[in-house]
C-alpha cells in the first residue's frame, strides 16, 4: 500500500480498459465458438477473420435512436443500465493479478484493491448488480420487462446464497477472505507420498467448484439459466424497451459480469495466477490467469450452446432444494475435516 | 472541525436517525414506514461501530451483527406481513388500517 | 482538511440526502433506491470505521436482500393500495417535523457537551491487525463470547423465514383463489394500461373446480376438463 | 435400639392407603382383609415390646429422622417405648383389633365399605404415634392426626345432617382444646429450649430448674388439651353427640382410646403437674366435677349409646381426679380397665341396636336377653365392671382411685371430699347402669313384636364381645394384689422415677411458704406415692362394693320390681329431672352464649364487611377500572401513526428530561 494513488488509478485504468477490450472480444469469442458448434463460420466480413466485429457492433449501437418510453420512469430508466455496468466492472478491483513488480522505482501492486473482504466483496458488488435489472425492468413501465425483471432479482437471490455459501468451504480452509491469501494458499504444493500436487481448491473442494460453476452461471443470467431474458416468452425481457447506447451497458455488464466471474472461478479454485514459472515472472503468472479465464468462458459459451432452457420453477426449485442441503453438507464436511486434521 | 472524532459519525447517526423518524410520523405508506424503520436501524448501527471504534472494542461491532440479522427476519416477516395486508384489506395505508380500534 | 475528513463529509452528505429522498420521494420505488444509495454510503462510513466485515454484511444483506424483498413487495402490492404521499394530514406532518427538531436540538446539545467516556477496549487496531485483521477479530469474538447469542439470533432466523412464508401463502389450501387482474407492472407511478382491461372477468380466466368431472368454460367455447383422475377418460 | 418399633404404626398406615387409593377400585367389598391383618400384626409387635421390657426399666426407642431441623428448634421423629406407652400400645391394638373384627360384621354392606377400613386403620396409627412419640411436637401433630380421624368417622355417614354437625362439632370442640395444648408446646419450647421429653435436656429433666408459676402455666395448658380430647367439662359437650359415628367408631375412638388421649398425655407429662400443686388441684376439680356431671346426666338419658357416652365422660372423669390427686397408676390402670369393659359395652350397645334393627331408644326395647343372650351375658359383665362390682375389672381399678383419693398427699384434707364424692358417682354409676341392663334385657317388650325381630348377631360380632367379656373379667387381676400388682410393678417405674425429683423441686420452691405439711409430702413422694395398708384396702373394697350394691338394687327396685315408680320420681323432682335430663343445660348455654354470638358475629362478617366492604371494593375497583377503561379505549386509534407519534414523543420527552435534569451538562443557551 506504499505506492501513491496516481499510481493506483493508472493500474486501475489500465485493467478497466484491457477489461473492455477482452469484454469487445469475449462477443467475438463467443460467436465464433457458437459458430463452430452449429457448424458456421461465424463473422468473416469485418476484418480479417471478422476481427473488426465488435468495433463495429459498438459503432452500429452508439448510432442509433435512443427510445424512452413515454411512461417510463426517466430518471430510473437512464441510471439502470449503469448500475449494472459499474457494478459489474468495480468486481474486478479486488481479483489479484500477481503479486507486485517494480517499475522505475515505483512498486506496482498487481491487485487494485487489495481487501481483506475480498470475496465478500465480490459477492456484495454482484448483489447490488440486481438493482440494475429490476429497476430498470420497473422503469420500463413494460409488463414483459417487469417479469423479466421479477425474474431475474429473485434468481440472483436465491442463487447468491448458492454462490456465497459455495465459498465457505474455501475460506475454512484458507482462514482469510482475502483473495490473495487465497491465492498464496494454493500456490503451495502438498506433498502425499511420493506424489506432489498443487493446492489448487478444485482438488479438494470438487463439490463446491460444481455448486459454484452452476451458481455463477445463473447470477449473470446466462444460459441455461437466462430466464430474465427468454425470448420465446418474454420478447427480451428486462431490457426490451432498452436501445442504442443503454442497451449496450446491460450487455457490457453482462459480459464484464461473465469475465469476472471467469476471473473470480480461476481464482478461487484454479490457483490464480498460479502455474510453471509464475513465481518468478509476474507476467506469466497473467498469462496463466487469463487461460484458465479463457478456460472458463469457453465453458459459459459451451453451456449455451449445448443446454436449452430451463423452467423458472425448475430453476427455483434446484436452488434450493438441491443445491442449497449440498453446499450445507459441503461445509460441515470441511468444517469437520479440517477439525479433525487440526486436532 | 481538525480530525475525524467520534462526534462526526455521531452526528450522522442522529441526522439519519431523526430523519427516519420524521418518516415513520409523516408518512403514509406502510412500505415507506417500513423503510424509514430500517433507516432508524441502520442509524443505531452506526453509532454502535462508532462507540466501539473510539472505545477499541469489537463488541459493538457483533451487537451490528446481530441487529442486521434480527432486521433481516424482521424484513422477512414485515413483508409477508404487508403482502397479506395488501392481499386481505387492500391497502398498505396506515391511517386506513385500524381494525385495533374495533 | 485532512483525507479522511473529506471523504467523511462526502459519504455523510450523500447519506444524509438519500435519507431526505426516502422521506420525500412521492414514488416508494424512489425511496427505496435513495435508500440503497444511503445503505451504500452507510457501509462507506462503516468502513472508514475499521469494520470492513460489517460493511459488506451490510451491502450483502440490507441492500442485496431486505431491499430487493421490499423492492418485490412493492411491485406485487396493487398500485391501488398505495396510499398518495400528500393525502396526509397537514397535522401529522408538522407535529412530525416538529419533533423531528426539538430530537435535532436535543441530540446536538447532547453531542456538543459530552465525551465519550467508559472503559476502554484491548481491540485496537494493532490488535486486530494481529489476528488477521476485522474479520478474523470479529469470528473470534462471535464464536466465543457470543455463542450462546449467535446461536439464538440463527433461531430467531429460522422463525422468522417460515414465519413469513406461512404469512405470504396466498390462502388458506382448499380455499378459492381470488384472482385478482393485473397483479403485475404494478407500482407504477405512471402505469396507465390498466383501464385497457376494462371491467369484469377476463376472458380465459376459468374458476378452478375441484373433485372429478369438472366441467368449466373456457374461453373459445372449448369445454376444458379438469380432472384429478385418469379413469374419467376411460370410464363413461 | 429396637427397629421392630416402626413396624406397630407403619403396619396401619400401609392398610389406611392401600384402601384409601384402592378401595374404590381392587379391595372394596374386601376391604377388612387388608386392615385386620395390619391391625393383627401391630398387636403381635406389641406383644414384643412388652416381652421386651417386662423386666427391664430401660425404655427402647428408634430413631428415625429429624422432622425440623430449624437452628435449635429440632423435631426428631423417634419412637421411644417406655412402660407406660406399652400399656397404651397393648390397650390400643387389642381393642382396635377387635373393634376391626367386629366392624366386618357391622358394617357389612355398607356402601363405603373401603373407607370405613381406610379411617379405621389411619386413626390406629395416629394413636399409635402419639403414644409412641417422645417429643411434644410429634404428641401434637398425631394429637391433630386422631382429632381428623375421629372427625371423619363421626362424619362417616356424611349424608345424615346430624352427623356433619356431630362431626363438626367435634372438631370445633376439640380445636377450642387444641389451641391451649399448642399455647402450651409453644410455652415448652420457649421456657425449656426443646420439646424433647427425655435425655438430660429433655422437658423432664429439668423441670426443677424453672419457677412454678411458669411450670403451672405450662401444666394447665397441656390440661387444656386434656379437656378437649378427654372430654372433661367444659369441653365434654362433643362426646355424647359423637355417638352419631358407627358403633365400632364409639367404642374404639370415644370409648376405649382417643378420649384417653387427654389422661396419658397428663400421665405422660406427670413430672410437670407433681412440680405444680395449683394445676393438681385444677386437675382434681374439673375431673370430680366431670365425673359427678356425667353420671347424674346419664341416669335421665334415654339413648343407649348417649347413656354409655356420659357414662364414659363420667369414668374420664375418674382417672382425671385419679390423676389429680397424684394416684397415677390407678389413673392408668383404669384407663385399661376401661378401655376393654367400656369397649365391651359399646360394642354390645351395637349389637344391641343391630338386633334391633338400628334402634336406639331403651324405651322401646326389654326382654332381649331372650333374643340375643350372648349380648345379654357379655353386657351384664360389661356393666358389672362398669358399676364396680368384685372381683370385675372396674372395681379393682376403680376401688384404688377412691383409696388414692383418700390417702392423696397432694391435698391432705380435700382428698376426703373428693372420696366423698367418687362414692356418690360410683352409685350413681351403679344405677345408671343398671336401669339401662334392666330397660333393655328385662320386663316385657316394648316394641312392636309383630314387625321386630330382634335377633343375636353374627359370630364375627360376638366373637369380639366374648374376648372383651373374658377380659373383663381377667384384666383386673393384672393389678391384683391392689397397690402392688404385677400392672403396678411394670408400670411402677414410669412415675417413680420422676416423682422423687419432681416432688423435691417443689418441696424446695413451697418450702418458703409453709414448709411442714410440703415437707412431709416430699418424705413419702420419695417412696414413690402412697402406701396403703391392707385394712384400709379391704375397708374401701367393702364400701365401694356396698355403694355399688346398693345402685344396682335402687335400680332394681325402679325398673323390675316397680316399687317405686321413676315417672314419679322424675315428675316429684320435676326441676332436677329437666336439668338432669337437658344435661346441665351446657348445650344450650353454648348454643346460646357461644354459637348464636358467633354465628351473628359471621353474619355481620359475611353481610356486611365480606359483602359490603371487601366485594364492594373489588368491585368498585373492577367498575372504575371497566369506566376507566372505557374512557381510555378512545385514546387507541387503532392508527399506527398514532402510535409510533407517541412513542417519538415519549423519547423527546424523556431525552429532554435526562438533558435538563441528570446531568452537569453544561448547556449555553440553558444557563
Amino acid at each position: 500500500m506504499d505506492e501513491p494513488i496516481w499510481l493506483k488509478f493508472i493500474v486501475a485504468f489500465v485493467i478497466m480498459n484491457v477489461l473492455l477490450v477482452g469484454m469487445a472480444y469475449m462477443t467475438y469469442f463467443e460467436r465464433k465458438v457458437l459458430a463452430a458448434f452449429q457448424d458456421r463460420m461465424g463473422p468473416t466480413r469485418t476484418g480479417p477473420k471478422g476481427l473488426l466485429q465488435p468495433l463495429a457492433d459498438g459503432a452500429k449501437l452508439l448510432g442509433k435512436e435512443d427510445l424512452i418510453p413515454g411512461s417510463a420512469d426517466k430518471w430510473v430508466f437512464f441510471f439502470a443500465p449503469l448500475v449494472v455496468f459499474v457494478t459489474a466492472i468495480t468486481s474486478v478491483a479486488v481479483i489479484p493479478f500477481g503479486t507486485s513488480f517494480d517499475v522505475a522505482g515505483q512498486t506496482i501492486n498487481m491487485t487494485i484493491a487489495d481487501l481483506n473482504i475480498g470475496a465478500l466483496f465480490v459477492l456484495a458488488i454482484s448483489s447490488v448488480g440486481v438493482y440494475g435489472i429490476i429497476l430498470g425492468a420497473w422503469a420500463s413501465s413494460n409488463r414483459y420487462s417487469l417479469l423479466g425483471g421479477l425474474r431475474a432479482a429473485a434468481q440472483v437471490v436465491s442463487y447468491e446464497i448458492i454462490l456465497g455459501l459455495s465459498l465457505v468451504g474455501i475460506f475454512i480452509l484458507t482462514g482469510s477472505l482475502n483473495l490473495g491469501d487465497i491465492v498464496a494458499e494454493q500456490s503451495r504444493t502438498l506433498s502425499i507420498g511420493p506424489f506432489e500436487i498443487s493446492n489448487w481448491f478444485i482438488l479438494s473442494q470438487p463439490l463446491a467448484f460444481v455448486l459454484f460453476l452452476i451458481a455463477a452461471v445463473a447470477e449473470t443470467n446466462r444460459a441455461p439459466f437466462d430466464l430474465p431474458e427468454a425470448e420465446t416468452e418474454l420478447v427480451s425481457g428486462f431490457h426490451t424497451e432498452y436501445s442504442a447506447f443503454r442497451f449496450s451497458f446491460y450487455f457490457l455488464g453482462e459480459y464484464i459480469a461473465m469475465i469476472v466471474m471467469s476471473l473470480f472461478a480461476s481464482t478461487l479454485f484454479l490457483g490464480g495466477t498460479d502455474g510453471p514459472g509464475s513465481d518468478s515472472h509476474v507476467l506469466l503468472g497473467i498469462l496463466w490467469l487469463l487461460l484458465k479465464t479463457i478456460l472458463f468462458l469457453f465453458f459459459y459459451v459451451w453451456l449455451r450452446a449445448t443446454l436449452p432452457r430451463f423452467r423458472y420453477d425448475q430453476l427455483m426449485g434446484i436452488a434450493w432444494k438441491v443445491l442449497l442441503p449440498l453446499v450445507l453438507l459441503n461445509i460441515v464436511v470441511t468444517a469437520a475435516v479440517r477439525l479433525a486434521v487440526n486436532s | 472541525m481538525g480530525e475525524l472524532g467520534v462526534e462526526h459519525f455521531l452526528s450522522l447517526s442522529a441526522a439519519l436517525f431523526i430523519i427516519g423518524m420524521m418518516g415513520v410520523l409523516i408518512r403514509r405508506n406502510i412500505l415507506i414506514i417500513f423503510m424509514c424503520v430500517e433507516l432508524m436501524l441502520t442509524a443505531a448501527n452506526i453509532s454502535l461501530i462508532a462507540f466501539g471504534w473510539q472505545m477499541h472494542s469489537l463488541d459493538g461491532q457483533v451487537f451490528v451483527l446481530f441487529t442486521i440479522a434480527i432486521a433481516a427476519a424482521e424484513a422477512a416477516v414485515g413483508l409477508a406481513i404487508i403482502l397479506a395486508l395488501s392481499r386481505r384489506v387492500h391497502t398498505v395505508d396506515v391511517a386506513e388500517i385500524h381494525e385495533l380500534r374495533d | 482538511m485532512p483525507w479522511d475528513l473529506i471523504i467523511f463529509y462526502m459519504l455523510a452528505a450523500v447519506c444524509i440526502a438519500a435519507a431526505l429522498g426516502v422521506v420525500v420521494a412521492t414514488n416508494p420505488v424512489h425511496s427505496a433506491i435513495f435508500l440503497v444509495l444511503c445503505f451504500f454510503n452507510v457501509a462507506g462510513v462503516f468502513v472508514m470505521m475499521g469494520a470492513e466485515f460489517l460493511a459488506v454484511i451490510q451491502v450483502i444483506v440490507y441492500t442485496g436482500a431486505i431491499l430487493v424483498l421490499l423492492l418485490f413487495v412493492l411491485m406485487l402490492v396493487n398500485p391501488d393500495d398505495l396510499p398518495e404521499f400528500h393525502q396526509g394530514k397537514p397535522v401529522q406532518r408538522v407535529v412530525g417535523g416538529l419533533l423531528g427538531l426539538i430530537l435535532l436540538l436535543e441530540i446536538a446539545i447532547a453531542i456538543l457537551n459530552r465525551e465519550v467516556v467508559g472503559v476502554t477496549g484491548t481491540a485496537t487496531p494493532e490488535a486486530i491487525a494481529a489476528v488477521g485483521g476485522n474479520t478474523q477479530a470479529i469470528g473470534r469474538l462471535l464464536f466465543s463470547d457470543y455463542l450462546l447469542a449467535f446461536e439464538v439470533v440463527s433461531l430467531v432466523l429460522t422463525v422468522g423465514v417460515i414465519g413469513a412464508i406461512v404469512l405470504a401463502l396466498p390462502e388458506r389450501l382448499g380455499e378459492k383463489v381470488v384472482q385478482r387482474k393485473g397483479t403485475i407492472s404494478l407500482g407504477h407511478a405512471r402505469g396507465v394500461d390498466m383501464e385497457a382491461l376494462g371491467e369484469g372477468t377476463p376472458e380465459g380466466e376459468a374458476p378452478i373446480l375441484s373433485g372429478r368431472g369438472g366441467f368449466a368454460k373456457a374461453s373459445g367455447g372449448r369445454k376444458l376438463v379438469m380432472t384429478n383422475d385418469p379413469d374419467e377418460y376411460t370410464g363413461a | 435400639m429396637a427397629d421392630y418399633l416402626i413396624l406397630i404404626p407403619l403396619l396401619p398406615l400401609v392398610a389406611a392407603i392401600i384402601n384409601l387409593l384402592l378401595g374404590r377400585t381392587v379391595t372394596r367389598g374386601k376391604a377388612h382383609l387388608v386392615s385386620v391383618p395390619a391391625v393383627a400384626g401391630s398387636w403381635f409387635v406389641s406383644l414384643l415390646v412388652l416381652r421386651d421390657i417386662w423386666n427391664t426399666e430401660h425404655a427402647i426407642e428408634q430413631k428415625l429422622f429429624t422432622w425440623i431441623p430449624s437452628g435449635s428448634f429440632n423435631v426428631p421423629v423417634n419412637l421411644y417405648a417406655d412402660q407406660l406407652t406399652a400399656v397404651m400400645l397393648m390397650v390400643v391394638t387389642s381393642v382396635g383389633l377387635l373393634v376391626h373384627i367386629y366392624s366386618i360384621g357391622y358394617m357389612h354392606g355398607d356402601g363405603a365399605y373401603y373407607r370405613f377400613f381406610a379411617y379405621l386403620p389411619l386413626f390406629v396409627f395416629s394413636m399409635l404415634m402419639l403414644v409412641l412419640a417422645d417429643n411434644y411436637m410429634i404428641v401434637f401433630f398425631f394429637w391433630e392426626a386422631v382429632g381428623l380421624c375421629s372427625f371423619l368417622l363421626i362424619g362417616y355417614y356424611y349424608k345424615r345432617r346430624s352427623a356433619g354437625n356431630a362431626a363438626k362439632k367435634a372438631f370445633i370442640v376439640n380445636r377450642v382444646g387444641d389451641l391451649g395444648f399448642g399455647l402450651g408446646v409453644i410455652m415448652i419450647f420457649w421456657t425449656f429450649g426443646t420439646v424433647n421429653f427425655w435425655g438430660p435436656e429433655g422437658v423432664f429433666a429439668r423441670v426443677g430448674d424453672f419457677g412454678q408459676t411458669t411450670i403451672t402455666v405450662i401444666a394447665l395448658l397441656l390440661f387444656t388439651g386434656a379437656i378437649g380430647k378427654s372430654a372433661q367439662f367444659p369441653l365434654h359437650v362433643w362426646l355424647p353427640d359423637a355417638m352419631e359415628g358407627p358403633t365400632p367408631v364409639s367404642a374404639l375412638i370415644h370409648a376405649a382410646t382417643m378420649v384417653t388421649a387427654g389422661i396419658y398425655l397428663v400421665a405422660r407429662s406427670n413430672a410437670l403437674f407433681q412440680a405444680s400443686t395449683t394445676a393438681m388441684l385444677v386437675v382434681t376439680c374439673i375431673g370430680l366435677f366431670t365425673a359427678v356431671m356425667g353420671a347424674s346426666i346419664a341416669i335421665t338419658q334415654n339413648d343407649i349409646k348417649r347413656i354409655v357416652a356420659y357414662s364414659t365422660v363420667s369414668q374420664l372423669g375418674f382417672m382425671a381426679f385419679a390423676l389429680g390427686t397424684g394416684a397415677w397408676m390407678a389413673a392408668i390402670f383404669h384407663l385399661m380397665t376401661h378401655a376393654f369393659f367400656k369397649g365391651l359395652l359399646f360394642l354390645g350397645c351395637g349389637s344391641v341396636i343391630h338386633g334391633m334393627h338400628e334402634e336406639q331408644d331403651i324405651q322401646k326395647m326389654g326382654n332381649l336377653r331372650k333374643y340375643m343372650p350372648v349380648t345379654f351375658l357379655t353386657f351384664l359383665i360389661g356393666s358389672l365392671a362398669n358399676a364396680g362390682i368384685f372381683p370385675l375389672a372396674g372395681f379393682w381399678s376403680k376401688d384404688e382411685i377412691i383409696v388414692g383419693a383418700w390417702i392423696s398427699t397432694v391435698f391432705p384434707n380435700f382428698g376426703k371430699v373428693v372420696t366423698v364424692l367418687a362414692f356418690a358417682a360410683a352409685f350413681m354409676t351403679a344405677f345408671y347402669m343398671f336401669r339401662l341392663v334392666f330397660k333393655v334385657f328385662f320386663g316385657k317388650e316394648n316394641f312392636d313384636t309383630e314387625h321386630v325381630h330382634p335377633h343375636e348377631s353374627p359370630k364375627t360380632m360376638t366373637g369380639p364381645l366374648v374376648i372383651l367379656a373374658v377380659a373383663t373379667i381377667l384384666i383386673g387381676f393384672v393389678g391384683f394384689p391392689p397397690e402392688d400388682g404385677k400392672f403396678h410393678h411394670f408400670i411402677g417405674t414410669v412415675f417413680e422415677s420422676h416423682a422423687g425429683e419432681a416432688t423435691h423441686a417443689m418441696a424446695s420452691v413451697a418450702v418458703h411458704n409453709d414448709g411442714g405439711a410440703l415437707a412431709v409430702m416430699a418424705e413419702e413422694g420419695e417412696h414413690g406415692g402412697h402406701h396403703v395398708s391392707l385394712a384400709m384396702t379391704i375397708t374401701f373394697g367393702v364400701i365401694s362394693s356396698v355403694v355399688a350394691i346398693g345402685g344396682i338394687f335402687l335400680a332394681y327396685l325402679y325398673y323390675i320390681r316397680r316399687s317405686l315408680s321413676a315417672e314419679a320420681t322424675a315428675a316429684r323432682f320435676n326441676g332436677l329431672y329437666n336439668f338432669l335430663y337437658n344435661r346441665w343445660g351446657f348445650d344450650t348455654l353454648y348454643q346460646e352464649r357461644i354459637v348464636a354470638p358467633l354465628m351473628r358475629l359471621a353474619y355481620f362478617l359475611w353481610q356486611v364487611i365480606d359483602v359490603k366492604v371487601i366485594d364492594g371494593t373489588v368491585n368498585g375497583i373492577a367498575k372504575g377500572t371497566l369506566s376507566a377503561s372505557q374512557t381510555l379505549r378512545k385514546v387507541q386509534t387503532g392508527v399506527v401513526s398514532n402510535y409510533a407519534l407517541a412513542i417519538a414523543l415519549g423519547m423527546v420527552v424523556i431525552i429532554g428530561i435526562y438533558l435538563v435534569g441528570f446531568s452537569s451538562l453544561d448547556v449555553p443557551f440553558l444557563r
